[in-house]
């Protein structure tokens, strides 16, 4: 073996082992455990243990589990895994105002603590859009539902202003 | 608009941006140098008129001529200039990859040359489309920064290749600065993968990358005019700066006093000329 | 900008799904992509290839 | 290299290294002065944070790293200065050494030394922010060694090449903290959850993240060293 082709081998290796690297930060379940956010059911196995600490929690808000209290801007609604029935659900109880997207069935991440009373205490709510982009069914629907809400808030600002 | 005319924007939008990318190439070999003869400039006009023609005609079709979103309203304009802004930069920066490694395999100013004015021009599409992505995500994620693997990823390959570039600025030996920067280059350019799959592989708050089928016909088409619009100006950018660094490297390397004695200048600038 | 009138529909409204208005972001969104692009173009028009130099060397 | 029977990369390496801790080991007061420094680090967090402990106790691991980072940026500074001095870097290339086993003995030998650091740095930490160590010393020593020799690579690297630039004490840092900002990361979390315990069993995951980014640093590192020294 020359120098040469030595030296070309040891760069070839050298190669692999950098693209071993890049490999095992990609593929090698990194990301399923170190995670930006965890999953309801993920939080609950966790039991004690994720009491205390500042976590964010990740799912998509139950139909049906949003009360929102006007009057004292708290907002409570169930974060869950998935749609599937019986999926895990953990109520969340924020007093931050949620971005406009916010609905039912949508992704959520929320950053805050869960402790023994069962309820996860938001402290930041952010909603997560997915890489879908439709319009609306026709314009014609979304005009009127523009101005249905555009005559809904004139009546509450109206309602509001003394 | 009939699908006639969606069909013609697109291809002509297209072979436009193509036909220019080509042409770009083709300067860049006969109008570069400084000093050529070729008379450039009615390409270069045309070249910048068709950009600006463009660009006008993707950002009115992405502010008036598409619908709005089903469920981000208006705001989900954005995408028509923060998409084609990343897209770009991922691309100078996939080029200045390219000529990092050309350059220590095969020596030549002009790779160098080239990825100076990749690794900036990378810089000014990346910096401008994370600007951009905050903007958005304020009204749609209700925040406008979070920590989430993609945002992180992506303003850590930014800052790695605004190191790229002081280091270009603090070193004056051309030769040296030539390869410590391509060495740098190679270094910085891990990240750009993990920018790029970190939506894939990591939970992040950050959408997965779009396809036609998760866009609507019209949304994709105005997005296509828009990116084929970026792709025109980045070529011209990218030809101008090209210009530029390889008329400083000329310059430094005719000038011997500029140089350490032991390297060999005048080679170099015959190899340049 | 957020005052308590701007505020008033928007809490009305938690739960609809749809964002409405936020013009204000486009704006600032295009004017910002607008303003980098012709900037840089700016800067490159003062950065090319001197006259000067080249002027002095022949 | 030419003609001469090649000499083994790894003889190479473990010569240079010994020549590098006896040269760190006879110019003691340097080293010292990196301890010293490093300790003040760790003392001024604790001042600029106040009094309040139980902030300290919760970022402890990030304060640790940082303290490391700081006196890494000195320690890499000063293993290319001392070459620097006696031109001794151009003697060791006509030796001739391979560039590689340079490189592999230089980033070894900070990694070294950066590991001695945070092995004395520890028990001030746990003393001076009143930590409880919850896990072992076994994860301890991963923890820090996985992170310091994730530091040493690209820092070896990036040393290299500013100890010969212009301003070279602002561009090391300048190249090498955003790059290894991921390392960092995954280190002080590391070394967080060793400490408070892992409840969510992540620190595996930490581990991976480092693994990878040492073999990607190392891996580059060994194979473009030869060319930033090169002339």
């Amino acid at each position: 073996m020359t120098q040469q082709t030595r030296n070309r081998l040891i760069a070839v290796v050298s190669l692999l082992v950098a693209g071993a690297g890049l490999a095992l930060v990609a593929f090698g379940n990194i990301g399923e455990n170190l995670v930006y956010y965890w999953r309801p059911s993920e939080m609950v196995a966790q039991g004690e243990k994720a009491y205390g600490p500042t976590i964010r929690l990740g799912g998509q808000v139950q139909p049906g589990s949003i009360q929102w209290n006007e009057q004292h801007t708290t907002l409570h609604f169930r974060v869950m895994d998935d749609e599937q029935p019986g999926a895990a659900a953990v109520l969340v109880r924020t007093t931050e105002v949620p971005p406009q997207m916010f609905r039912e069935r949508i992704g959520v991440v929320v950053e805050g603590t869960f402790d023994k009373s069962q309820v996860f205490e938001g402290s930041r709510l952010m909603v997560n859009h997915s890489n879908e982009y439709r319009a609306p069914k026709t314009d014609e629907d979304v005009k009127k539902m523009f101005e249905e809400m555009q005559k809904q808030e004139a009546t509450t600002a109206a309602a509001r202003t003394p | 608009m009939s699908d006639l005319l969606k069909t013609v924007l697109q291809v002509g939008s297209a072979v436009a941006a193509l036909a220019s990318v080509g042409l770009g190439v083709w300067l860049g070999v006969k109008w570069a140098p400084p000093r050529s003869r070729v008379n450039a400039r009615p390409v270069l006009l045309g070249m910048a008129a068709l950009a600006l023609a463009l660009l006008v005609l993707g950002n009115w079709m992405g502010l008036v001529w598409t619908p709005s979103e089903r469920e981000m309203g208006d705001v989900y304009r954005i995408i028509y200039v923060h998409v084609p802004a990343m897209w770009m930069a991922m691309l100078a920066l996939v080029v200045n990859f390219a000529c990092c490694v050309g350059y220590l395999l095969k020596t030549s100013w002009k790779t160098d040359a080239l990825a100076e004015a990749t690794a900036e021009v990378g810089l000014l599409f990346g910096t401008y489309g994370l600007v951009l992505g905050a903007i958005w995500g304020k009204p749609t994620w209700g925040t406008y920064w979070d920590w989430d693997p993609r945002l992180t990823a992506m303003a850590i390959m930014l800052v790695t290749y605004v190191a790229y570039m002081a280091l270009r600025r603090f070193v004056e030996d051309p030769e040296k600065r030539a390869v410590w920067s391509s060495v740098v280059g190679i270094i910085s350019f891990v990240n750009l993968p993990i920018v790029w799959f970190s939506v894939k592989w990591w939970r992040s708050l950050h959408q997965v990358q779009s396809t036609p089928k998760t866009v609507d016909p019209d949304m994709t088409l105005a997005l296509r005019v828009n990116a084929w619009a970026s792709l025109i100006l980045l070529t011209l950018f990218l030809l101008h700066r090209y210009r530029t660094a390889l008329a400083t490297r000329e310059a430094e390397v005719a000038l011997p006093e500029a140089l350490p004695t032991d390297v060999p200048g005048p080679n170099r600038a015959s190899e340049v000329a | 900008m957020i005052t308590a009138l701007t505020l008033s529909p928007l809490l009305a409204q938690v739960g609809s799904g749809r964002i409405q208005g936020g013009w204000e972001y486009i704006w600032a969104a295009y004017i910002i992509a607008w303003a980098s692009l012709s900037l840089y173009a700016l800067s490159l028009w003062l950065r090319r290839p001197g006259q000067a130099s080249h002027d002095s060397k022949e | 290299m030419r003609g001469a029977r090649p000499i083994s990369l790894l003889k190479t390496v473990g010569v240079l290294l010994a020549k590098d801790l006896l040269i760190e080991w006879r110019t003691r007061a340097r080293l010292n002065a990196l301890i010293f420094f490093a300790l003040a680090t760790l003392l001024l967090f604790s001042f600029a944070v106040g009094p309040d402990t139980k902030v300290l106790a919760r970022n402890a691991g990030g304060y640790l790293w940082l303290a490391l980072l700081f006196a890494s940026v000195l320690a890499l500074g000063e293993s290319f200065r001392v070459e620097q001095e006696n031109l001794t870097l151009d003697g060791l290339r006509l030796a001739p050494a391979d560039a590689r086993a340079i490189f592999l003995s230089k980033a070894m030998g900070n990694a070294l030394l950066l590991m001695l650091l945070g092995a004395l740095l520890i028990p001030v930490m746990v003393a001076l922010y009143g930590v409880t160590v919850t896990m072992g010393l076994g994860s301890f020593a991963a923890t820090v060694t996985l992170g310091c020799m994730a530091i040493s690579a690209p820092g070896t690297v990036y040393s290299a090449i500013a100890s010969n630039a212009r301003a070279r004490d602002v561009l090391l840092p300048l190249l090498l903290f955003p790059l290894i900002i991921p390392a960092l990361l995954a280190a002080a979390k590391a070394t967080s959850l060793v400490l408070q315990g892992d409840p969510m069993n992540q620190l595996g995951s930490w581990y991976g993240l480092l693994i990878g980014f040492n073999l990607i640093y190392w891996g580059l590192g060994f194979l473009l060293f030869p060319r930033v020294i090169e002339d």
